[in-house]
C-alpha cells in the first residue's frame, strides 16, 4: 500500500509519522515544495540567527530514513487525479496514491494595499525562503514595518530586533497581540520591546506603501496620516489556505480552505486532510492531532478529532513567557481574580463555577490543567481552594493502563 | 501572590501591599508537608538514619518502633519548650535578686507580701525579702533531679499535688528535669513511651508554676500589678512623630529599666534635638502584652500593643519602627531582610534570641545602665538616618481604641468585688454556660492567621461562653475588636446581657501567654471556693492555633492540671497510637485531664460545649 | 509499557518522589551531593494539594494520547512508538512552553532556573528505573504494566 | 519501553525523588555538595498535592501521544520512536513555552534560573536508570516495562 | 535475608542464622533515607512546619533559611550528646561523693592524690578529699552560664585555655550551657550559624574535660587504675556454666558495689545451688569496655568484653545471657522482642535508659545494696527458669584470647618507662609515622558495621602510623585481632619492628569512649614535652564510624583542640554552605581544628598521612 502526505509542516510530517507508526511495512511517499523541514513558528529565530537551518527541523533525526519515508522535496504538486488516484507535480511527474493525506497547509496573505504586493522587499514570514530574504535584506537596511500584531508579527519583530534594526509595528487594535492578551500583559511587552528601541503605531492601518525608484519601500503611510519610514516591510496580517491545485478536482474546499471532518476525511474517500490546509483551527497541535487522526482512519482504525479548541496560545519574548487559554477579556457577569507578585501576572476569568480564560505571564508551571478545565467548561465550583492552586490533584484519576483521565 | 488568609482583614490588605516577602506567603511556599514529620515518625538522631516508619520498615535500624520515635520526638520538644519557659523565670528572679540587693523601686509591694506568704518568707525589710523570694526560685530550679523542688508544694492547689505526688510526676530540680529528658530522647537510651509521657507531665509541672505563674507574679513586684483599663491596639497605635522601638520576647523584667529611663526629661530632650517628639515602646509579642497587661504604670512610654508575632513582619513595613529590641520568641528570622530593607536598627539582649543581623548587647543587671545609654543613642541614629531614606505607611484604621486590658486573677476578682462569688453566680445560674480559656500562639496553618481562635472564640460567645485569653491569640482576638465592649453585641443573648451590666467584652484580655498561668490560678480558686477538684469545673482550655515547643509544654501542665485541652491541629504525634491514646483517651484517668485535636472550628466548640455541660449536671447545675 | 501507577490514598507529602526525581537528574549519585535548593534541580513530578488539604502525586502519565506532543512544533515532545514514553528533547524545545498549556493533568512546568526546558517525566531514561518509585515510603508509586 | 509506574498511594512527599532529580542533574554526585537553595538546581518531576492534601507524585509520562511533541515548532521536543522517549533537545527549543501548555497534566515548566530551557524528564538519558525511583523510600515509583 | 556486612565475619555468619531480627537487617529496610534529613534541612520545630528547604522554598514559614535550620539542628543534637556526657560525670562524682562520706574504699589512691594536685585541694584525710573533689566537679557543673566553670583552667592545656578564652567559648556552668543551647534552638530564638556553632564548640569543652576527663579520672579513684595486660574478648568469653548477666551503659561507678557483691562466698552459694559456679558480668559497649580496661582489679567478676553495642542483638541469641543490666546506651531498642523471645531479664538502673519491658531498678547510693541482692535473686531465677527453655549455641571460636588491654595515659606513659621520650624519639627517628586515634562508635552506614574502622585502620598501620583507640570502634578492631600482639604483623615495617620490639599490637585499646578525653591526654602531653600547640602534633582523630549525639559533642572538643577530626559520613549539615565552610574550613583559623569527611576509605587514610607529613616538616622533622 502507497500513503503520500503532501506537505512537511507539522501535519505532514507528524501524518507520515503516525502512518509509519501504524503499518511498519507500507510505503510512504512525502512531497513537500519546502526544501528543508523547519518550524514555521521559530522562522524569527532563524532570521536573527539564533538558529541555523537544521537547527529548525522539528522532526526526529533521520527522519526519512528511520522512518522509511520516501521525501520528494522542493516539488510543487499542481493537481490532482482523484479518479486515477494519482497526484500531478512540477516537473511532470505523477504518483499514484492509495491514500492521499493534504497537509500543504498555508501561505501569507498580502492585503490590497497600494504597492504592497507590488514592490521589492516585502515579505510574508510564512515560508524559510521569507526568511531568508528577510535575514539578508536586514544587513542593508535601517528601518523595517511590520504590520500585524498577532504572533507572526511580534515573532517577526522580535527577529529583526535581534539584527539591529529599527523596527515599527503598525496594529489596527491598541495593542500587541490582541487576540491573546489583555491591556496589562501587552503593556509589559510593549514596555519591554521599546526599552530596545521598538515603536508602535496602535489603532492604525496601512493606506499605502511609498516607494522610491527602485521600487523599494521608502514609507508606510497610515490612515489618518501618519507616516513610517522604512526600507522593508513585513506582512503579517493572515494567511490563505494552499488549495489552488484542488482546483476542478472534485474535493470540497470553502471560502477557508479544504473541508474535512472530525476524522479528517473529505468527500472523497481516499482523500483526507489536515492542519492549516483547512483554514481552521489554526494551531500547531491541532495540525498535529488532525494529522494523526486523519493518519489512523487512513489505516482503517477508527480515531475522532475531538478537541479543536484553539485558543490557546504561549509565547516566549525577551525571556518573558506568556500563556492565554479561552476569553482573557471579562464578559457581562464573569468573575475575573488577578494575582500580582514580583513580576508574575496571572488572571483567570470565571462564570458560575467554569473557568472561561486564563491568562498567565512570568510564570507558567503545572498550568496545562486550566487549558482542559477551559475547553471542557469543567465545573470547579466544588473545589475549597484557591482558584490559581487549582491542580490536577483535584481530579487525580487513573485508568487501568495507568494513564490519567478526568 | 499566594499567601494564607489572616482573620484581621485589615491587616490581610496591609500585607497584599508590602514589597517584601512575609511568612504568609512562604506558608503557601511549605505547603507540601512530610508525613512522617506531621506524624512524628521520623527519627534523625543517628548516622545510622535518618529513619522512617513505614509498613516496609516499622523499626528504625537500632529497632525503635513508631512509639518510641514519636515519643522521643514529642518528650524532647516539650523539654525545649519548657526551657524556653524556665529560662524566662530563671531571668525573672536574678533580675528580682538584683532589684532586692540594689535597693532599687519595688512597684508591686503587695505583690511582693503575698509572695512571701505563699513561701512562708516572714524576716527582713521588703528589700531583704524579695532576694530570699529571688534564691527560692533559683534554688529551686538549680537542684539536682532527686531533690524535689519545695515550691511546688506551695503553689500547688492542694488536690493536684496530691495527685501528682501519687502518680510520682513531682518534679526535681527543674532544670535538672529538662537536661535529664533530653538526655532521654537521645539514641539507644530511652524506649518506653509511657514513662517518656510522664515525663512530660513532670516537666509541664514546672513549666506551669515556675516559667507562668512564678514569672507573672515576680513581674507583679518588679513591674506593677496589672490594672483593669481600657488601652488602644493595633498599627494605629505607633506614631511616627516619636523614635518608636518594636520590643520581641517573653522577659518584660528586662527592660525595667529602659522604660523608666525612656521617658526622663534628658532623653526627651536628645529625640526632640534629633527631631522627634521622643522615644516610645510598642509592643508585639508576649512582651508587648505583658507591658499592655501593666500598662496602668506605662502610660506615658508605652504606646501599645500593635499585633501578635506574625504581624511583625508587616508592622515593620509600615516604616515607623527605627529599632527591633528583641530578648526572646517570637523574633522571626524573617524580619532580618525587612529590616536591611527598611534600615531598621536590630538589638539584641539575650544571645538565645539572636538574630544574625543584630548588635548583640547581653544584659546584665549591672550593665543595664550602660545598656540603655547605648540602645537610646542606636535609637536616635537609627531614627536621624532613616526617616529620609523610607516611606512611613501606617494604617491608621487598623486596631481599636477600647481594647479592655489588664485582667489578672487578683484585678478580676478585685473588680467583682474582691470575691469569686458574682461569677460562681452567674456560672449557677446558667447566665454565663462555662468558661473556656482560648489561648496560646497564633499560627498560619490552622485556617490562617488567627482564623480558627477568632472564628472558634465568636462560637463560643454565641453559646454564653464567657472567654479568657492570653498569649498571641490576644493579640488576634484584640485587633479584630473581640476584646472591646462592643463586641458583647456578638455573645449569646444572656453573655451579652452580663458584659453590658458590668461593661466588658465577652473575651477577656490576660495578657501574655505567661498568664496562662494566671488563668489556671483563677480555675484553681473557682475549684476552691466551689470544694471541687479543677477536673470538675465547667471549664476548658483550648489552644486552637499553638505553634511552638512552649505551647506543647504549656499544655502539658494544663493536662497535668486535669483541663481538657483543645488543640485545632494535631501535635506530631500521630504515628503511635500508644501516644495518642494516652494523651487523648487513658490520661481521664491518670491526672484527669485529656487532650482534644478536632480541626473543624464548629465541632471544636460543640465538644467544649458538651463538656460544659456535662460538668455542670455532674455539679447540679 | 509499564506507568508510574499512584495510589494517591497513601501518599504522605514527603515528597521523596520529588527529591529522588532531582537526584536522578542531577550530576550526583549521592544525596548529600544534590544542591536542593538550587534551582538547577526540579523534580518532574509534583505532589499537588487539594482543596481539602490531601495531597495527590501528579505525574506525568506517558498519556497514549499525549496533548503535549499534538501541541509540539518543534518536535520536542514526541511519543515513543515503540517504548510508549512521552520524550522530551530539551535540544528541540523552543521554549514556548504550549506543552504546559497543553496537559490537561497540569504535569508540566518549566525548569526552575532558567524557565527554558520543560520538566518532563522522562521515566528516568538511562536508569533500569524511575527513581521515584523506589523513594516512596508508603508504596504510593510503583512501576507497573499497563496496555 | 520503561514508563515510571507510579503508585500514588504510597507517596509520602518525601520528595527525594525530586532531589535525586536535581542532584542527577547537577555537577555534583554528592548530595551534600548540591546547593539546595540555589536556582539552578531543578527536578523534572514534581509533587502534587490534590484536595484532600494526599500527595501526587507528577512525572513525565513519556506519552504514547505526547501533546508536548505535536506542539513543538521547533522539534526540540520529540517521541523517539525506538526507546519510546520524548526527548528534549534545549538547542532547538525555542522557549516559546509551547509545550507547558500542551502538557495536559502539568508536567512541565521551565528552568528555574533563567527560565529558558524546559526541565523534562529524560528519564535519566546518560545513567543506567532513572535516579528518582531509587531513592523513593516507600517504592511508590518503579520502573516497568509497557507497551 | 538481605542484611549489611560486617568486618567480622564469624559475627557476620552468626547473625545469618539468628532467628531473630536485627539492626543488621533493619538498615537494609531503611536504606532509602530522606535527602532533607541528611542535608540537616527539614525543620519540625513549629506547627507552621514541618519545613523543607528546595529551589522553589529556600526559607521555612518563619523565614528560617537552610543555615539557621541546619545550625539549630546541629547545636541541639550537639546539646543532647553533651548532656549524655554530662549526666556520666554528674553521676561519677555522686557516686565518689557518696564513697567518700560513707567512707568505702578507695580502689585508687595514687589517682585521688594526683587529682587533688589538680584541683588544689590539700586538706583532710583521703575520704575528705574525695568528697572535696566530687564537690568542685558538681559545683561547676551547677553553676550558672554567667560564672565560668573553675575546674577548667585547671584541667586544660595552658595554651588551649588561652585560645579558648580568646574565643569566649570558655563554658559556664555546664548544665545551663546545655540548656540555653536547648532554648537557642527552638522557633523564632536565635538564627545566627556562626554563634550556634561557637556554642557548639563551648559545649565541646565541658563535654571533653567533664563528661569525658574527669569520668575517667574519677572512676580511677573508686574502680582501680587502669592496668596494661591480656584480656580474651568475643562470643567466647561467656561461660554457660555460669549466670551471666551482660551490661551495658557508660556509668561504671555505679555497678561499684554489684561487681564486688558478685563474688562473695554466699553469692557463689546461691548460684551453685541453683546449679550454675556463680555470676559473672560480660562486658558489651562502653561500660563493658570500662571494665576491660580496668580488668585488672576484676579478674573474676568480669570474663571478658563480648563486643561493641551492635554486637548486642547477636550475642543475647547465643542464649548464654540470663539478665541484661543497663544504666545507659547503647541498650538498643532491638533487644527488647529478644530478651522476650530468649526469656533474658531486663534490669535499668537509670531511667534515661529505661526500656519498655525492663524491670526499673533506680540507683541509688543509699540503696545500692537492697539493688545488688535484687539483682542477685533476679539473676538466679531466670537462669533457673530459662535455660530448660532456651538452646545454647555459643560460636567458641568468635573472639581472640590476647588482646591487649589497660592502656591509659598513664599505665603506657609508665610502661615507656614513665616517660613520653621513647615515644617521642620513636617519632622524631620516623620509626612511628605518627599517631591517629581511631575512635568512637559503630555504626551500620559507613561500608558496614565497624568496616570502615577496621580498613582504615589496616591502611594506617601499614604506613607506620600508630593507632589509638577508644570506644565502640575499639570492640571492633579487638573483636577482629588488631588488638592482639600477632596484628604487628599487619603493619608496615618501621612500626612492625617496634610492636615486636614492645611486645605490643599496632592499634592500642584505652577502652570505653570515655576514654577518648585520655588520649587527648596523651596528646596535650606529648605536646607540652615538646613545646608545642595541640594543632602542631603530627597526630590526628578520626571517628570514621560516629553515631550518635554524644559522638558530635566529642566531636566538637576535638575541634576545640585544634585537632583535625575525621569523619566517615557527613553529619547532617550538608545543606548549609555556611556551617560546612566554617566547620571543614575556617576553623582552621579560629580554633586549629578542622572537620574533615571523606567516605573513602583510602583516601581517608592519604589526607591523615598527609597532614601527618605535613607536620613533621612543619617541626623539622
Ligand atoms: Fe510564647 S511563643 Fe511566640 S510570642 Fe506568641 S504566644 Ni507567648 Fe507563642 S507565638
Ligand atoms: Fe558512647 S555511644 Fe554507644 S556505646 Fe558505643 S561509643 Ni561509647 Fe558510641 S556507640
Ligand atoms: S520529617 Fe523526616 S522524612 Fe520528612 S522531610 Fe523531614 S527529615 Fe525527611
Ligand atoms: S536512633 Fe534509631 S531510629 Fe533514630 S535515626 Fe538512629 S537508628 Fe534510626
Ligand atoms: S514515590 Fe518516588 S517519585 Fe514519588 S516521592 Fe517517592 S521517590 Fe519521589
Ligand atoms: S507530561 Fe506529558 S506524558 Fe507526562 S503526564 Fe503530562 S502529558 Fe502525559
Ligand atoms: S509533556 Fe505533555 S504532551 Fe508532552 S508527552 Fe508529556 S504529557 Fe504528552
Ligand atoms: S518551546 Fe520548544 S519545544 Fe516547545 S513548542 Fe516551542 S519550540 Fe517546540
Ligand atoms: S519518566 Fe521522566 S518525568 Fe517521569 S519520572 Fe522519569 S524522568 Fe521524570
Ligand atoms: S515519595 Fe511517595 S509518599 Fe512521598 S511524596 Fe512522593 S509519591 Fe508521595
Ligand atoms: S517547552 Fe519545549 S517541550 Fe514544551 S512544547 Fe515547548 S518546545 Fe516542546
Ligand atoms: S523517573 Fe522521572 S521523576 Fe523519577 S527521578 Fe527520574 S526523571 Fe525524576
Ligand atoms: S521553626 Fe520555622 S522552619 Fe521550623 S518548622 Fe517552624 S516555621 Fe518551619
Amino acid at each position: 500500500m502507497r500513503y503520500v502526505v503532501l506537505g512537511a509542516s507539522a501535519a505532514g510530517i507528524n501524518g507520515a509519522k503516525e502512518i509509519r507508526k501504524i503499518d511498519r511495512e507500507a510505503e510512504i511517499i512525502l512531497i513537500s515544495r519546502d526544501e528543508h523541514v523547519y518550524s514555521r513558528c521559530i522562522l524569527h529565530h532563524y532570521i536573527s540567527d539564533h538558529r541555523n537551518v537544521s537547527e529548525l527541523d522539528f522532526s526526529d533525526e533521520n527522519f526519512f530514513e528511520r522512518y522509511n519515508i520516501q521525501w520528494k522535496r522542493g516539488r510543487d504538486v499542481v493537481g490532482v487525479d482523484s479518479e486515477r488516484r494519482e497526484v500531478h507535480l512540477d516537473n511532470g511527474e505523477s504518483v499514484s496514491y492509495y491514500k492521499l493525506l493534504i497537509a500543504t497547509g498555508a501561505s501569507s496573505f498580502i492585503p490590497p494595499v497600494e504597492n504592497l504586493r507590488s514592490a521589492k522587499r516585502v515579505y510574508g514570514l510564512r515560508n524559510l525562503e521569507d526568511a531568508e530574504r528577510i535575514r539578508e535584506d536586514a544587513k542593508d537596511i535601517k528601518r523595517a514595518c511590520v504590520i500585524g500584531a498577532g504572533l507572526v508579527g511580534v515573532d517577526a519583530v522580535t527577529g529583526l530586533m535581534e539584527l539591529g534594526v529599527e523596527v515599527n509595528l503598525v496594529e489596527m487594535s491598541d495593542r500587541i497581540l490582541p487576540l491573546q492578551l489583555d491591556k496589562k500583559a501587552s503593556s509589559r511587552y510593549e514596555e519591554m520591546f521599546r526599552k530596545r528601541g521598538v515603536e508602535f503605531s496602535f489603532s492604525s492601518r496601512a493606506e499605502r506603501l511609498e516607494v522610491d525608484a527602485d521600487n523599494n519601500p521608502v514609507a508606510l503611510h497610515l490612515e489618518g496620516g501618519e507616516k513610517v519610514p522604512c526600507d522593508m516591510v513585513v506582512v503579517a496580517t493572515g494567511v490563505r489556505s494552499n488549495i489552488s491545485f484542488l482546483e476542478g478536482t472534485g474535493v470540497s474546499t470553502d471560502r477557508l480552505g479544504l473541508v474535512i471532518d472530525d476524522r479528517g476525511r473529505t468527500n472523497d474517500p481516499h482523500i483526507f486532510g489536515a492542519g492549516d490546509v483547512t483554514g481552521r483551527n489554526p494551531i500547531w497541535p491541532n495540525a498535529v492531532k488532525e494529522a494523526v487522526v486523519a493518519a489512523n482512519n487512513m489505516l482503517g482504525s477508527e480515531m475522532v478529532m475531538d478537541d479543536f479548541f484553539s485558543s490557546k496560545n504561549t509565547m516566549n519574548f525577551m525571556d518573558l513567557p506568556t500563556m492565554s487559554i479561552g476569553s482573557v477579556l471579562p464578559e457581562e457577569g464573569d468573575i475575573v481574580e488577578v494575582d500580582e507578585f514580583q513580576g508574575i501576572y496571572k488572571k483567570i476569568i470565571h462564570k458560575e463555577g467554569r473557568i472561561k480564560g486564563a491568562l498567565l505571564q512570568g510564570d507558567l508551571s503545572y498550568s496545562g490543567v486550566l487549558t482542559h478545565l477551559i475547553k471542557n467548561r469543567t465545573d470547579i465550583s466544588k473545589i475549597n481552594k484557591n482558584i490559581f492552586e487549582i491542580d490536577y490533584s483535584d481530579f487525580f484519576r487513573l485508568k487501568k493502563n495507568g494513564e490519567y483521565s478526568y | 501572590m499566594p499567601m494564607c488568609q489572616s482573620a484581621d482583614k485589615k491587616l490581610e490588605n496591609f500585607i497584599k501591599e508590602c514589597s517584601c516577602e512575609t511568612s504568609f506567603k512562604r506558608v503557601v511556599d511549605q505547603k507540601v508537608k512530610c508525613g512522617f514529620g506531621l506524624q512524628g515518625v521520623c527519627c534523625r538522631l543517628c548516622s545510622n538514619g535518618p529513619c522512617r516508619i513505614t509498613p516496609k520498615s516499622p523499626k528504625g535500624v537500632c529497632g525503635a518502633d513508631a512509639h518510641t520515635i514519636v515519643a522521643r520526638n514529642f518528650l524532647r520538644n516539650i523539654a525545649a519548650g519548657s526551657a524556653c519557659y524556665l529560662h524566662v523565670i530563671e531571668t525573672t528572679a536574678n533580675n528580682l535578686k538584683s532589684l532586692g540587693e540594689k535597693r532599687e523601686k519595688i512597684k508591686g509591694e503587695n505583690a511582693l507580701e503575698e509572695l512571701c506568704e505563699i513561701f512562708g518568707i516572714h524576716e527582713g525589710d521588703k528589700h531583704e525579702k524579695a532576694v530570699k523570694v529571688a534564691d527560692a526560685v533559683l534554688a529551686d530550679l538549680y537542684k539536682p533531679r532527686n531533690q524535689k523542688m519545695e515550691l511546688v508544694e506551695k503553689m500547688a492547689y492542694a488536690p493536684r499535688y496530691k495527685k501528682w505526688e501519687e502518680l510520682g510526676i513531682l518534679p526535681g530540680g527543674a532544670k535538672s528535669e529538662v537536661f535529664d529528658a533530653l538526655v532521654k530522647t537521645s539514641t539507644n537510651l530511652n524506649s518506653d513511651p509511657v514513662d517518656m509521657l510522664m515525663h512530660s507531665l513532670n516537666l509541664g509541672i514546672s513549666t506551669g508554676l515556675y516559667g507562668l505563674t512564678l514569672t507573672n507574679l515576680l513581674n507583679d513586684v518588679m513591674l506593677g500589678e496589672p490594672v483593669i483599663r481600657k488601652a488602644p491596639v493595633g498599627f494605629k497605635v505607633v506614631n511616627e512623630e516619636y523614635i518608636n522601638i518594636m520590643i520581641t520576647g517573653h522577659q518584660h523584667s528586662v527592660f525595667s529599666h529602659l522604660q523608666d529611663r525612656l521617658i526622663d526629661a534628658d532623653v526627651t530632650e536628645m529625640a526632640k534635638a534629633a527631631g522627634a517628639k521622643g522615644i516610645r515602646l510598642v509592643g508585639c509579642t508576649c512582651v508587648g502584652q505583658d507591658l499592655q497587661l501593666r500598662g496602668e504604670h506605662y502610660q506615658e512610654v508605652f504606646v501599645g500593643h500593635a499585633g501578635n508575632n506574625f504581624i511583625s513582619e508587616a508592622f515593620l513595613q509600615t516604616g515607623a519602627v527605627d529599632v527591633i529590641l528583641s530578648e526572646f520568641n517570637c523574633t522571626l528570622p524573617g524580619i532580618e531582610p525587612i529590616a536591611e530593607e527598611f534600615k531598621v536598627k536590630q538589638i539584641c539582649l539575650d544571645d538565645v534570641a539572636k538574630k544574625s543581623n543584630a548588635e548583640f548587647m547581653k544584659y546584665s543587671t549591672d550593665d543595664k545602665e550602660s545598656i540603655s545609654e547605648a540602645i537610646i543613642k542606636e535609637a536616635i541614629s537609627a531614627y536621624s538616618e532613616r526617616r529620609g531614606e523610607i516611606s512611613i505607611n501606617i494604617p491608621k484604621d487598623h486596631g481599636h481604641d477600647d481594647v479592655i486590658t489588664g485582667v489578672s486573677e487578683k484585678s478580676l476578682k478585685a473588680f467583682l468585688g474582691n470575691t469569686w462569688q458574682p461569677l460562681i453566680d452567674l456560672i449557677a445560674s446558667g447566665k454565663i454556660k462555662g468558661v473556656v480559656g482560648v489561648v496560646g500562639c497564633s499560627n498560619l496553618t490552622a485556617k490562617g492567621h488567627d482564623i480558627f481562635t477568632v472564628e472558634l472564640t465568636k462560637e463560643l460567645i454565641k453559646r454564653d461562653i464567657l472567654v479568657l485569653s492570653a498569649g498571641c491569640s490576644s493579640g488576634g482576638l484584640e485587633n479584630v475588636g473581640l476584646m472591646s465592649p462592643g463586641a458583647a453585641s456578638l455573645a449569646g443573648d444572656n453573655l451579652r446581657a452580663v458584659c453590658e451590666n458590668l461593661g466588658i467584652p465577652p473575651v477577656l484580655n490576660f495578657g501574655p501567654c505567661l498568664a496562662i498561668g494566671r488563668l489556671e490560678i483563677v480555675a484553681t480558686e473557682l475549684a476552691e471556693a466551689l470544694g471541687i477538684d479543677i477536673p470538675q469545673l465547667p471549664l476548658a482550655l483550648s489552644a486552637p492555633q499553638w505553634l511552638e515547643e512552649q505551647a506543647l509544654a504549656d499544655g502539658a501542665f494544663g493536662l497535668a492540671l486535669g483541663l481538657p485541652l483543645h488543640l485545632g491541629l494535631p501535635p506530631f504525634v500521630t504515628g503511635s497510637e500508644i501516644v495518642v491514646d494516652v494523651l487523648t483517651n487513658s490520661l481521664k484517668e491518670i491526672t484527669g485531664g485529656q487532650l482534644i485535636v478536632e480541626e473543624d472550628i464548629l465541632k471544636s466548640a460543640d465538644i467544649m460545649e458538651d463538656i460544659i455541660l456535662d460538668r455542670r449536671r455532674a455539679l447540679g447545675l | 509499557m509499564k506507568r508510574i501507577r499512584i495510589d494517591r490514598d497513601i501518599c504522605v507529602g514527603c515528597m521523596s518522589c520529588s527529591v529522588a526525581c532531582m537526584l536522578s537528574h542531577s550530576e550526583t549519585e549521592n544525596i548529600h551531593q544534590l544542591d536542593i535548593d538550587n534551582l538547577d534541580n526540579g523534580s518532574r513530578n509534583h505532589i499537588g494539594v487539594a482543596a481539602d488539604g490531601k495531597y495527590v502525586p501528579i505525574f506525568c502519565r506517558h498519556c497514549d494520547r499525549p496533548e503535549c506532543t499534538y501541541t509540539c512544533m518543534a518536535g520536542a515532545m514526541t511519543k515513543n512508538l515503540e517504548t510508549g514514553r512521552v520524550e522530551y528533547n530539551s535540544e528541540k524545545c523552543a521554549s514556548c512552553f504550549m506543552c504546559i498549556m497543553a496537559c490537561p493533568y497540569g504535569v508540566l512546568k518549566a525548569d526552575n532556573r532558567n524557565h527554558k526546558t520543560i520538566l518532563k517525566c522522562d521515566l528516568c531514561a538511562g536508569r533500569d528505573e524511575p527513581a521515584c518509585i523506589n523513594n516512596c515510603p508508603t508504596g504510593a508509586i510503583t512501576f507497573e504494566e499497563v496496555e
